[in-house]
């Protein structure tokens, strides 16, 4: 009947076209199929503090320097450097061979205009910039770099691990303001990204650039010649953290970041999976308050809640029992700063006191808000225990509960709780954010100018100013601990313990990177 | 002419065994939810990280989650917050969609207006608006018993208002105008309780979608606060662990699954009782 | 007619059909005999609830699930006894040697297949070998066999394109394609307007005759057993109550209830002997007319007007009749005095006063209504009391007060006054109706409408409640305005007549005037086919 | 004919625009800020300022609805504010997936669902129907995440006969695209399929009770022409309308079949993108499938007027 004939027709026609449309065609040989733990902010790496942004960075673009394993830079685009003998004059020479994938040739221009995005757009950069006197190409391969005044950490800056990273861009694509970000990641790295196959959200391809001339150097950590491992590298986002990890175990993928912790012991167990954190520096637990409304803007109330935080309890909620390590320093435990000074208050677990110093704090029994991650399963948890060890001290506790975004919208809001606004949040931070007084996301105490929370504090501010203008080790080391004592004392959060974030891959990948920075593009791959 | 006596209209509810077991479950469901907080063994959000996803035993009868919290007590506390949404969002889309669905039927340049906006709701695809207008919204119970109830309203509303037609030109409705009957009245007296079996029927389907829906939200994130120990709740939570604790997503779903088709069993023993289809003749 | 030589075509004999346990009556049908020889009509008449349409059913083999299982006896067609035959001898005989048309033919027709297909696919199921070209051929013969002008095109219509006069031809033309030896009938006319009716028994009757077709006729109306029948069976209550040829039971009953029943239908020579003194002037209805529109195209409306300026008077104490066939507008007219629809145009004036707008609250009351349907005239959840004095509460009466003036209304209408706490669903068609008069009453109008309102039941309820009607008339002087398509229940109670076709009067007078002498060819038309009048058939028995 | 389809069509338009003012309004009422979140974790306000106004975001609300509105009618639905992508060709990348899940999955809820449910009704009352209804009981009200579950857990993950995830466009390999396909289709369809058999059951219960079905069977009609060319013809009316009818809450549905396995079709893209607050994909997808939707719908009509002699007057 002809009637049928059309709808079977009509029917077809649907598919084909449905389905047309869709997916990739790639070559099976050599591929690395990587799951990151979270689909990218954005593609461009200066807009975001997004670590993940910074993995994808590392592959498409390179560096001025380059930090070791032992975080000391290295030249890394740059052939040659000198240092005027006051230390205030940086001359850099690039090396032979940089070129964008495009082709074309990486100028010192093109160095100087990433460089000034930088500095617009990071906080360490934006100290070197207040130091800096002018920073000009000299010609095609030579910049400049003039100080106002000594600053000893001008190639620490430049090699830096954490995000926003100084990554270097054709000056074509960043174009003049900071804040409008470029779509289609081109640099000059060891992978290209291949923006055809590319899909927003899906997938993210990146081919290996085959004009790149690595260092002569061994790869290590950052440092050293970047050499493609595989052909070609596959991001695919899934959002099923659980789908990820089956798709691992069934072999349909290679790598897999940040597996769901429950998950952990059947990973451990399969021979073919291996399993172990990239990052050894571990996240801490941060327990955050607002100090501007009450009750939390008394130090007495943040200080009662310390004294209940039982780390473990947050160990236990976040990893398999052993796996988490108590850390009561405001520096990751395992960081060169990292102290015990000071933390006495932290998880002494006298409740009694703890209920009497909220009493004297003159909290009146209103509610205060807890912000809840519901999309974040750890922090999620983290919540509950929060939220009962409130409670065991007479506070009355409401769970905001919402996804994350949301919570970066509300936490941005000064007003009092019964407004919009917060009194605490939960969240994880990790080596850089926390490693030295002035990096120290938590402990700055510059009011508005604060991280979420805006403590006010002009004497740890002033501990932080004299750690800047110190190179020396030993009073560096004395100032840290000096800083240290000094949040405690305003508790403007508490630790709540530290611990590792696990990746699991095929035992077919090798040359991963374990350290403060973990770069795929010296991943290699065995064919099965 | 049909030479079978017809039969009564008023027929005594005459319920098939398959309707009485659902209404059995339902009740048992009912009571265990109503008297959860005095037969569980713990608190719905006692938590303890050093005993979590523990296997059933003889402390904790169907295991624990991820935080250490009892299974069963929430699974049973659960069934508060999944039968309330149910109830709850059958009645506020029952009393909505009544109205509407009676201004439709019974005012006409309200009628394409209406009708317009209920196939534009009926054209959204509810899962996706129901998430975004909670999430956009700010979560809250308000905004997630809207984002579930508001998909539901078409079913109800055409309902209603094919009924208020057909009823509006039966002869004892017209008897009634000319009794000098005025419309509330007329509402009241003869179209209600003459819609009121189709009406709650499809209350009953209602709600049992409104059961699904709270925990395909959850499921997604952004269902009940995350505290409640709702049956999606539970499921949301138990996936992340599925592997090494089943029990964490068995139980609720258990739970959930019996109430749906218990729901969905007296709902379908209603409808072929007392036969909305029919309303018309006998 | 030589009955005794014709072999039988059907022979039911000891025919049982069991109703399931927890029915009115052990038995739907009990002892049932009958016999039916070639070329011959057997009417098997009854009122609802008799038997008589499943013993149709049974025949056939399409009892529901229930009933099939409590068959017993033996029916035999030609000689083979149907009740034995496997399923698919059964569907063998079924469409070929028996076949059946309905009472509905629009729905027994299939909505979205063309007549002709349909008439074609009894060819495709039993003469599988035939060819396209031959079927096609053998449909349009069936089809010119009924009488049904242009058959190509007539084959290419869809049923609901089709009047029910022309579907019910199209489903003989089906059942008699190949020629079966027995056509079961049941009810054919009966949805059917009365010219149209006249046509089919007609067309039916010829067909029988000619091809000498056994017809089992079902049919509750006497009249049209008067004019077919060649032998009559009587059923009541599952069991045959008389037989015999058509004159003897007929012409000379022996039992009460035939009696009764061929008394419920009156001759139409037998009008009211003389006028009575009639009031003033009621309800004066001047140039009213009511058009409804409908879509036609995309942007395109079609008026169409239901009624289309009609004068009419009521006077106080007269009964006036409407009569004519479906579409003709008598509905409308009574719509648009009880103020159920808004004229279009014209006026109605009720009583002296004219600035009562029709419809008005004030005006409803004076005029009420008992309507056709007695299952649905009355709220099936509500008990008959409530809504008996819902309108009198409406109207300010205290509860007391109108359950008073109700129960007294029940006695009125010959119901027990204790009966105002029942539901309707506890009380039979006819007693409904009563119910409803009552309820009409209850507002004491000085206009009652019945619209259509004994048509759906049987005969000899239908006589009681005209009785009733009249004495309620004569009681209360009221005026009633009788909508019918019966002009035999006219002629019963009226003073006036009125004929309508297609929204205008064609003719109007006092009972006698238009029964005796119609004045136009339609109301001619019109008498000339009610049934029951043997004249009206003398043509065909001249052929036989 | 034409006339009932220019009706038909012209119906929409009032649908549509409810739909567009509906969706808009949704998604910028609550005060969600886009700019916030791209920022980043520790931004400043000022920094999320001028990202807000490169963004648009700071105009007046009637005038961004206008702007959109305009854009959509030309065929234009905005960039996504974190890919800087358009979002139609976005839809386009995404669209695949979802159609080729919507579609196997209607082709398996009719395929087993309507034969299930004309045999119970053929069957009405006794064993086969009690069965079978049971089971669309049961497959009714199964939470759609149990069912993935399992059979990811019993059918792929420890046998390996089906990938656990991912989708293969069929035109790479049509049998891995089957073979990846089957489980979300099982997982989406048992709904679907138990819906189906439920409606199909009730229409054909009703159409045997039809007076023409009686009068096929008067004719000698075999069973199976009496159910096939008599009941099921006409059944078709409602069956095809709850088919019509579950496309929406198919292309809603996709959404967690889409999370667990991994298919990268609209349901994941809008969800990401509302936890992102990433207006233009939200507001884009949902009023394309809102459009799907109307346009399945009166396709479905066209189909009742070829079904049907009576609507197409």
């Amino acid at each position: 009947m002809p009637k049928r004939n059309f709808f079977a027709a009509a029917l077809a026609v649907a598919f084909l076209a449905g389905t047309a449309l869709a997916g990739p065609v790639f070559a099976q040989e050599n591929v690395l199929k990587f799951v990151p733990s979270s689909d990218l902010p954005t593609l461009d790496p200066s807009q975001t503090t997004a670590k993940i942004t910074g993995n994808m960075g590392f592959l498409v673009f390179d560096t001025l320097f380059a930090m070791d394993s032992n975080l000391v830079p290295h030249p890394q685009m740059v052939d040659s450097y000198t240092v005027s003998d006051d230390g205030l004059v940086y001359t850099f020479v690039l090396r032979d061979g940089l070129a964008w994938h495009d082709g074309t040739p990486v100028t010192a221009e093109d160095c100087v205009a990433s460089l000034e995005r930088f500095f617009a757009k990071d906080g360490m950069g934006g100290t070197l910039k207040a130091s800096t006197e002018s920073l000009v190409a000299v010609d095609d391969k030579t910049f400049v770099l003039t100080l106002n005044a000594p600053y000893g950490l001008v190639l620490d800056v430049l090699a830096k691990v954490d995000q926003p990273i100084p990554f270097m861009y054709p000056k074509s694509l960043i174009g003049d303001d900071p804040n409008i970000p470029f779509t289609v990641p081109l640099g000059s790295g060891p992978y290209s990204y291949n923006a055809e196959e590319s899909k927003p959200g899906i997938q993210l391809v990146f081919d290996r650039n085959e004009a790149y001339v690595p260092r002569s150097e061994p790869q290590d950590m950052l440092s050293g010649g970047k050499v493609a491992g595989t052909d070609r590298i596959v991001w695919t986002f899934i959002a099923d953290r659980q789908t990820a990890a089956n798709a691992l175990m069934a072999g349909e993928v290679d790598f897999v970041e940040g597996p769901p912790a429950d998950m952990l012991p059947i990973l451990r167990a399969d021979n073919n999976l291996e399993v172990a954190a990239r990052d050894p520096r571990g996240e801490l637990i941060v327990l955050r308050f607002n100090s501007l409304n009450p009750p939390f803007d008394n130090a007495k109330a943040r200080q009662a809640f310390a004294m209940v935080v039982d780390q473990q309890s947050y160990l236990q909620a976040a990893v398999a029992p052993g796996e988490g390590k108590e850390c009561r320093s405001i520096y990751t435990c395992d960081s060169p700063y990292s102290t015990d000074i000071g933390t006495e208050l932290i998880g002494s677990g006298d409740v009694e006191a703890a209920r009497k110093l909220v009493e004297e704090s003159g909290y009146g029994g209103e509610p205060i808000v807890l912000l809840q991650p519901t999309d974040l399963p750890t922090v999620n948890n983290f919540a509950l225990i929060a939220a009962q060890e409130l409670r065991s001290i007479g506070f009355n506790v409401e769970l905001a509960a919402s996804d994350w975004a949301s919570i970066i919208q509300r936490r941005a809001k000064t007003e009092p709780q019964t407004e919009g606004g917060w009194n605490m949040f939960i969240t994880t931070a990790s080596g850089g954010l926390l490693d030295t007084p002035i990096s120290n996301l938590p402990g700055k105490t510059n009011c508005e100018a604060a991280w979420a929370g805006w403590p006010c504090d002009d004497e740890a501010e002033a501990i932080k100013a004299r750690f800047a203008l110190t190179s020396d080790p030993a009073e560096r080391r004395e100032i840290a601990d000096e800083f240290q004592q000094r949040v405690y004392e305003l508790m403007t959060f508490v630790p709540g313990g530290q611990y590792q974030l696990f990746d699991a891959w095929n035992v077919n990948v090798d040359n991963v990177v374990i350290g403060a920075a973990s770069p795929l593009y010296g991943v290699t791959k065995v064919a099965q | 002419m049909s030479d079978i006596a017809s039969p009564a209209p008023m027929r005594r509810l005459q319920l098939d065994p398959v309707t009485i077991f659902g209404l059995a479950v339902l009740a048992v469901l009912v009571a265990t939810a109503v008297l959860a907080p005095w037969i569980s063994p713990y608190g719905p959000t006692d938590i303890n990280p050093a005993a979590r996803l523990q296997p059933p035993s003889g402390e904790h009868w169907l295991g624990t989650d991820r935080i250490g919290r009892d299974v069963l007590t929430r699974a049973l506390h659960g069934g508060r917050i999944s039968l309330t949404v149910g109830f709850l969002v059958g009645i506020a889309v029952l009393c909505v969609g009544v109205v509407l669905g009676l201004l439709a039927g019974s005012v006409r340049w309200l009628d394409g207006l209406i009708m317009r906006v209920i196939d534009g709701i009926m054209a959204m695809p509810a899962v996706l608006v129901g998430v975004a207008m909670v999430v956009m919204w700010g979560g809250g119970l308000w905004a997630l018993l809207i984002a579930i109830g508001i998909p539901s309203l078409p079913d109800t509303v055409r309902l209603t208002r094919s009924l208020a037609l057909s009823i509006r030109t039966e002869p004892y409705v017209e008897a009634a105008r000319m009794g000098g009957t005025r419309l509330p009245m007329l509402l009241w007296r003869h179209f209600i309780p003459n819609a009121l079996a189709p009406l709650i029927v499809i209350g009953t389907y209602v709600g049992a979608n409104a059961i699904v829906a709270e925990s395909l939200l959850s499921f997604l994130g952004v269902g009940m606060p995350p505290e409640m120990p709702s049956w999606g709740n539970m499921i949301a939570e138990g996936r992340l662990a599925f592997q090494i604790a089943p029990w964490g997503v068995f139980v609720p779903a258990l739970f959930l699954t019996a109430t749906v088709l218990a729901v969905n069993l007296v709902g379908d023993g209603l409808r072929d009782s007392t036969d909305p289809l029919r309303l018309k003749s006998d | 007619m030589n009955q005794t030589k014709e072999p039988a075509v059907l022979d039911i004999a000891g025919l049982q059909i069991d109703l399931p346990i927890g029915a009115d009556r052990p038995h739907a049908v009990a002892n049932l005999d009958l016999r039916i020889r070639r070329g011959e009509m057997v009417c098997l008449v009854g009122e609802s609830g008799s038997g008589k349409s499943l013993t149709a059913m049974a025949t056939m083999g399409l009892l529901p699930r229930v009933l099939q299982r409590g068959v017993r006896g033996t029916i035999s067609l030609a000689g083979r006894d149907l009740l034995k035959v496997t399923p698919q001898q059964r569907r063998q005989i079924v469409g070929r040697e028996v076949s059946m048309i309905f009472q509905e033919p629009m729905t027994a027709l299939h909505p979205v297949v063309n007549v002709g297909a349909q008439i074609e696919e009894v060819l495709k199921i039993h003469r599988p070998k035939l060819g396209a070209g031959e079927r096609r051929e053998q449909v349009l013969a069936a089809l010119q066999a009924v009488q049904l002008p242009s058959p190509e095109q007539i084959s290419r219509a869809y049923p609901h394109e089709l009047s029910g006069g022309q579907r019910q031809r199209v489903m003989i033309a089906m059942a008699l394609i190949l020629d079966p030896m027995l056509l079961i009938a049941d009810e054919p006319t009966t949805a059917l307007d009365v010219t149209t009716q006249a046509e089919i028994l007609r067309l039916i009757k010829d067909l029988q005759v000619r091809r000498g077709t056994g017809v089992l006729f079902i049919t509750h109306d006497i009249g049209v057993v008067r004019d077919i029948a060649d032998h009559v069976v009587v059923m009541q209550h599952g069991q045959v109550v008389e037989q015999g040829s058509a004159e003897a039971v007929l012409g000379n009953p022996r039992q009460d209830y035939t009696r009764a029943l061929i008394n419920a239908i009156p001759e139409l020579g037998s009008v009211r002997p003389e006028p009575k003194d009639l009031g003033p002037v009621l309800v004066r209805m001047t140039d009213l007319r009511k058009s409804f529109t409908r879509r036609k195209g995309l942007f395109r409306q079609e008026r169409f007007d239901a009624v289309g300026g009609v004068d009419l008077t009521l006077r106080r104490g007269e009964v006036l009749s409407v009569v004519g066939e479906s579409g003709s507008g008598k509905s409308t007219l009574a719509r648009c005095l009880a103020g159920l629809t808004v004229p279009s145009g014209g006026q109605i004036v009720v009583g002296s006063d004219v600035s009562q707008a029709a419809g008005s609250r004030r005006q409803r009351q004076r005029v009420q209504m008992v309507f056709q349907d007695p299952n649905r005239s009355l709220n099936p959840r509500r008990k008959v009391g409530e809504s008996i004095i819902e309108g009198p509460m409406n109207f300010g009466a205290s509860r007391k007060e109108a359950t008073a003036r109700a129960a007294e209304l029940m006695e009125l209408v010959g119901l027990r006054p204790d009966s105002l706490d029942r539901f309707p669903y506890q009380f039979s068609g006819g007693q409904r109706q009563r119910i409803c008069i009552a309820r009409a009453l209850a507002l004491q109008p000085e206009v009652l409408i019945a619209d259509e309102a004994v048509s759906a039941l049987d005969a000899t309820v239908q006589q009681q409640v005209v009785r009733l009607l009249d004495d309620i008339r004569r009681r209360l002087d009221l005026s009633i305005l009788f909508i019918t398509h019966d002009l035999r229940v006219a002629a019963q109670i009226s003073d006036t007549i009125v004929v309508m076709q297609r929204g205008r009067i064609a003719e109007s007078g006092s009972v006698a005037a238009v029964l005796g002498s119609p004045q136009s060819d339609y109301t001619k038309r019109l008498l000339a086919a009610v049934p029951g009048q043997k004249h009206s058939f003398t043509e065909i028995e001249a052929n036989d | 004919m034409i006339s009932f389809l220019l009706r038909r069509a012209l119906a929409t338009v009032p649908v549509i625009a409810i739909v567009m003012l509906a969706v808009f309004l949704v998604v910028h009422l609550g005060g969600s800020d886009p700019a916030r979140i791209i920022a980043g974790d520790s931004a400043g306000a000022a920094e999320v300022e001028t990202l807000r106004e490169a963004l648009g975001l700071n105009r007046p609300l009637p005038i961004q609805f206008l702007d959109w509105a305009g854009n959509t009618l030309r065929g234009d639905l905005g960039s996504s504010l974190f890919y800087g992508t358009p979002v139609v060709d976005m839809i386009s990348v995404r669209i695949g997936p979802t159609i080729a899940l919507a579609i196997g999955t209607l082709l398996f809820a009719v395929v087993l669902g309507v034969p299930m449910g004309t045999f119970a009704a053929v069957t009405a009352g006794r064993w086969p129907d009690k069965l079978l209804m049971g089971v669309a009981s049961i497959g009714f009200s199964l939470p759609i995440f149990i069912v993935a579950y399992t059979l990811v857990y019993w059918l792929a993950l420890v046998p390996g006969w089906f990938p656990v995830q991912g989708f293969t466009p069929p035109q790479t390999d049509f049998g891995q695209f089957l073979r990846g396909m089957t489980l979300p289709i099982i997982t989406l369809g048992a709904f679907y399929m138990s819906l189906f058999a439920r409606v199909s059951r009730a229409a054909v219960l009703d159409m045997l009770k039809e007076d023409f079905v009686r009068t096929a069977r008067a004719k000698g009609a075999t069973p199976l022409r009496v159910l096939t060319a008599h009941a099921l013809r006409c059944a078709a009316v409602p069956i095809i309308t709850i088919i019509g009818s579950s496309f929406a809450g198919l292309l809603g549905g996709v959404v967690v079949t889409e999370t667990l396995f991994n298919i990268p079709g609209l349901g994941r893209l809008v969800t990401e993108a509302i936890l992102k607050r990433d207006f233009p994909i939200i507001q884009g997808v949902i009023l394309v499938t809102a459009l799907i939707y109307i346009f399945v719908n009166m396709v479905v009509d066209m189909i009742y007027a070829l079904l049907d002699p009576r609507i197409r007057q």
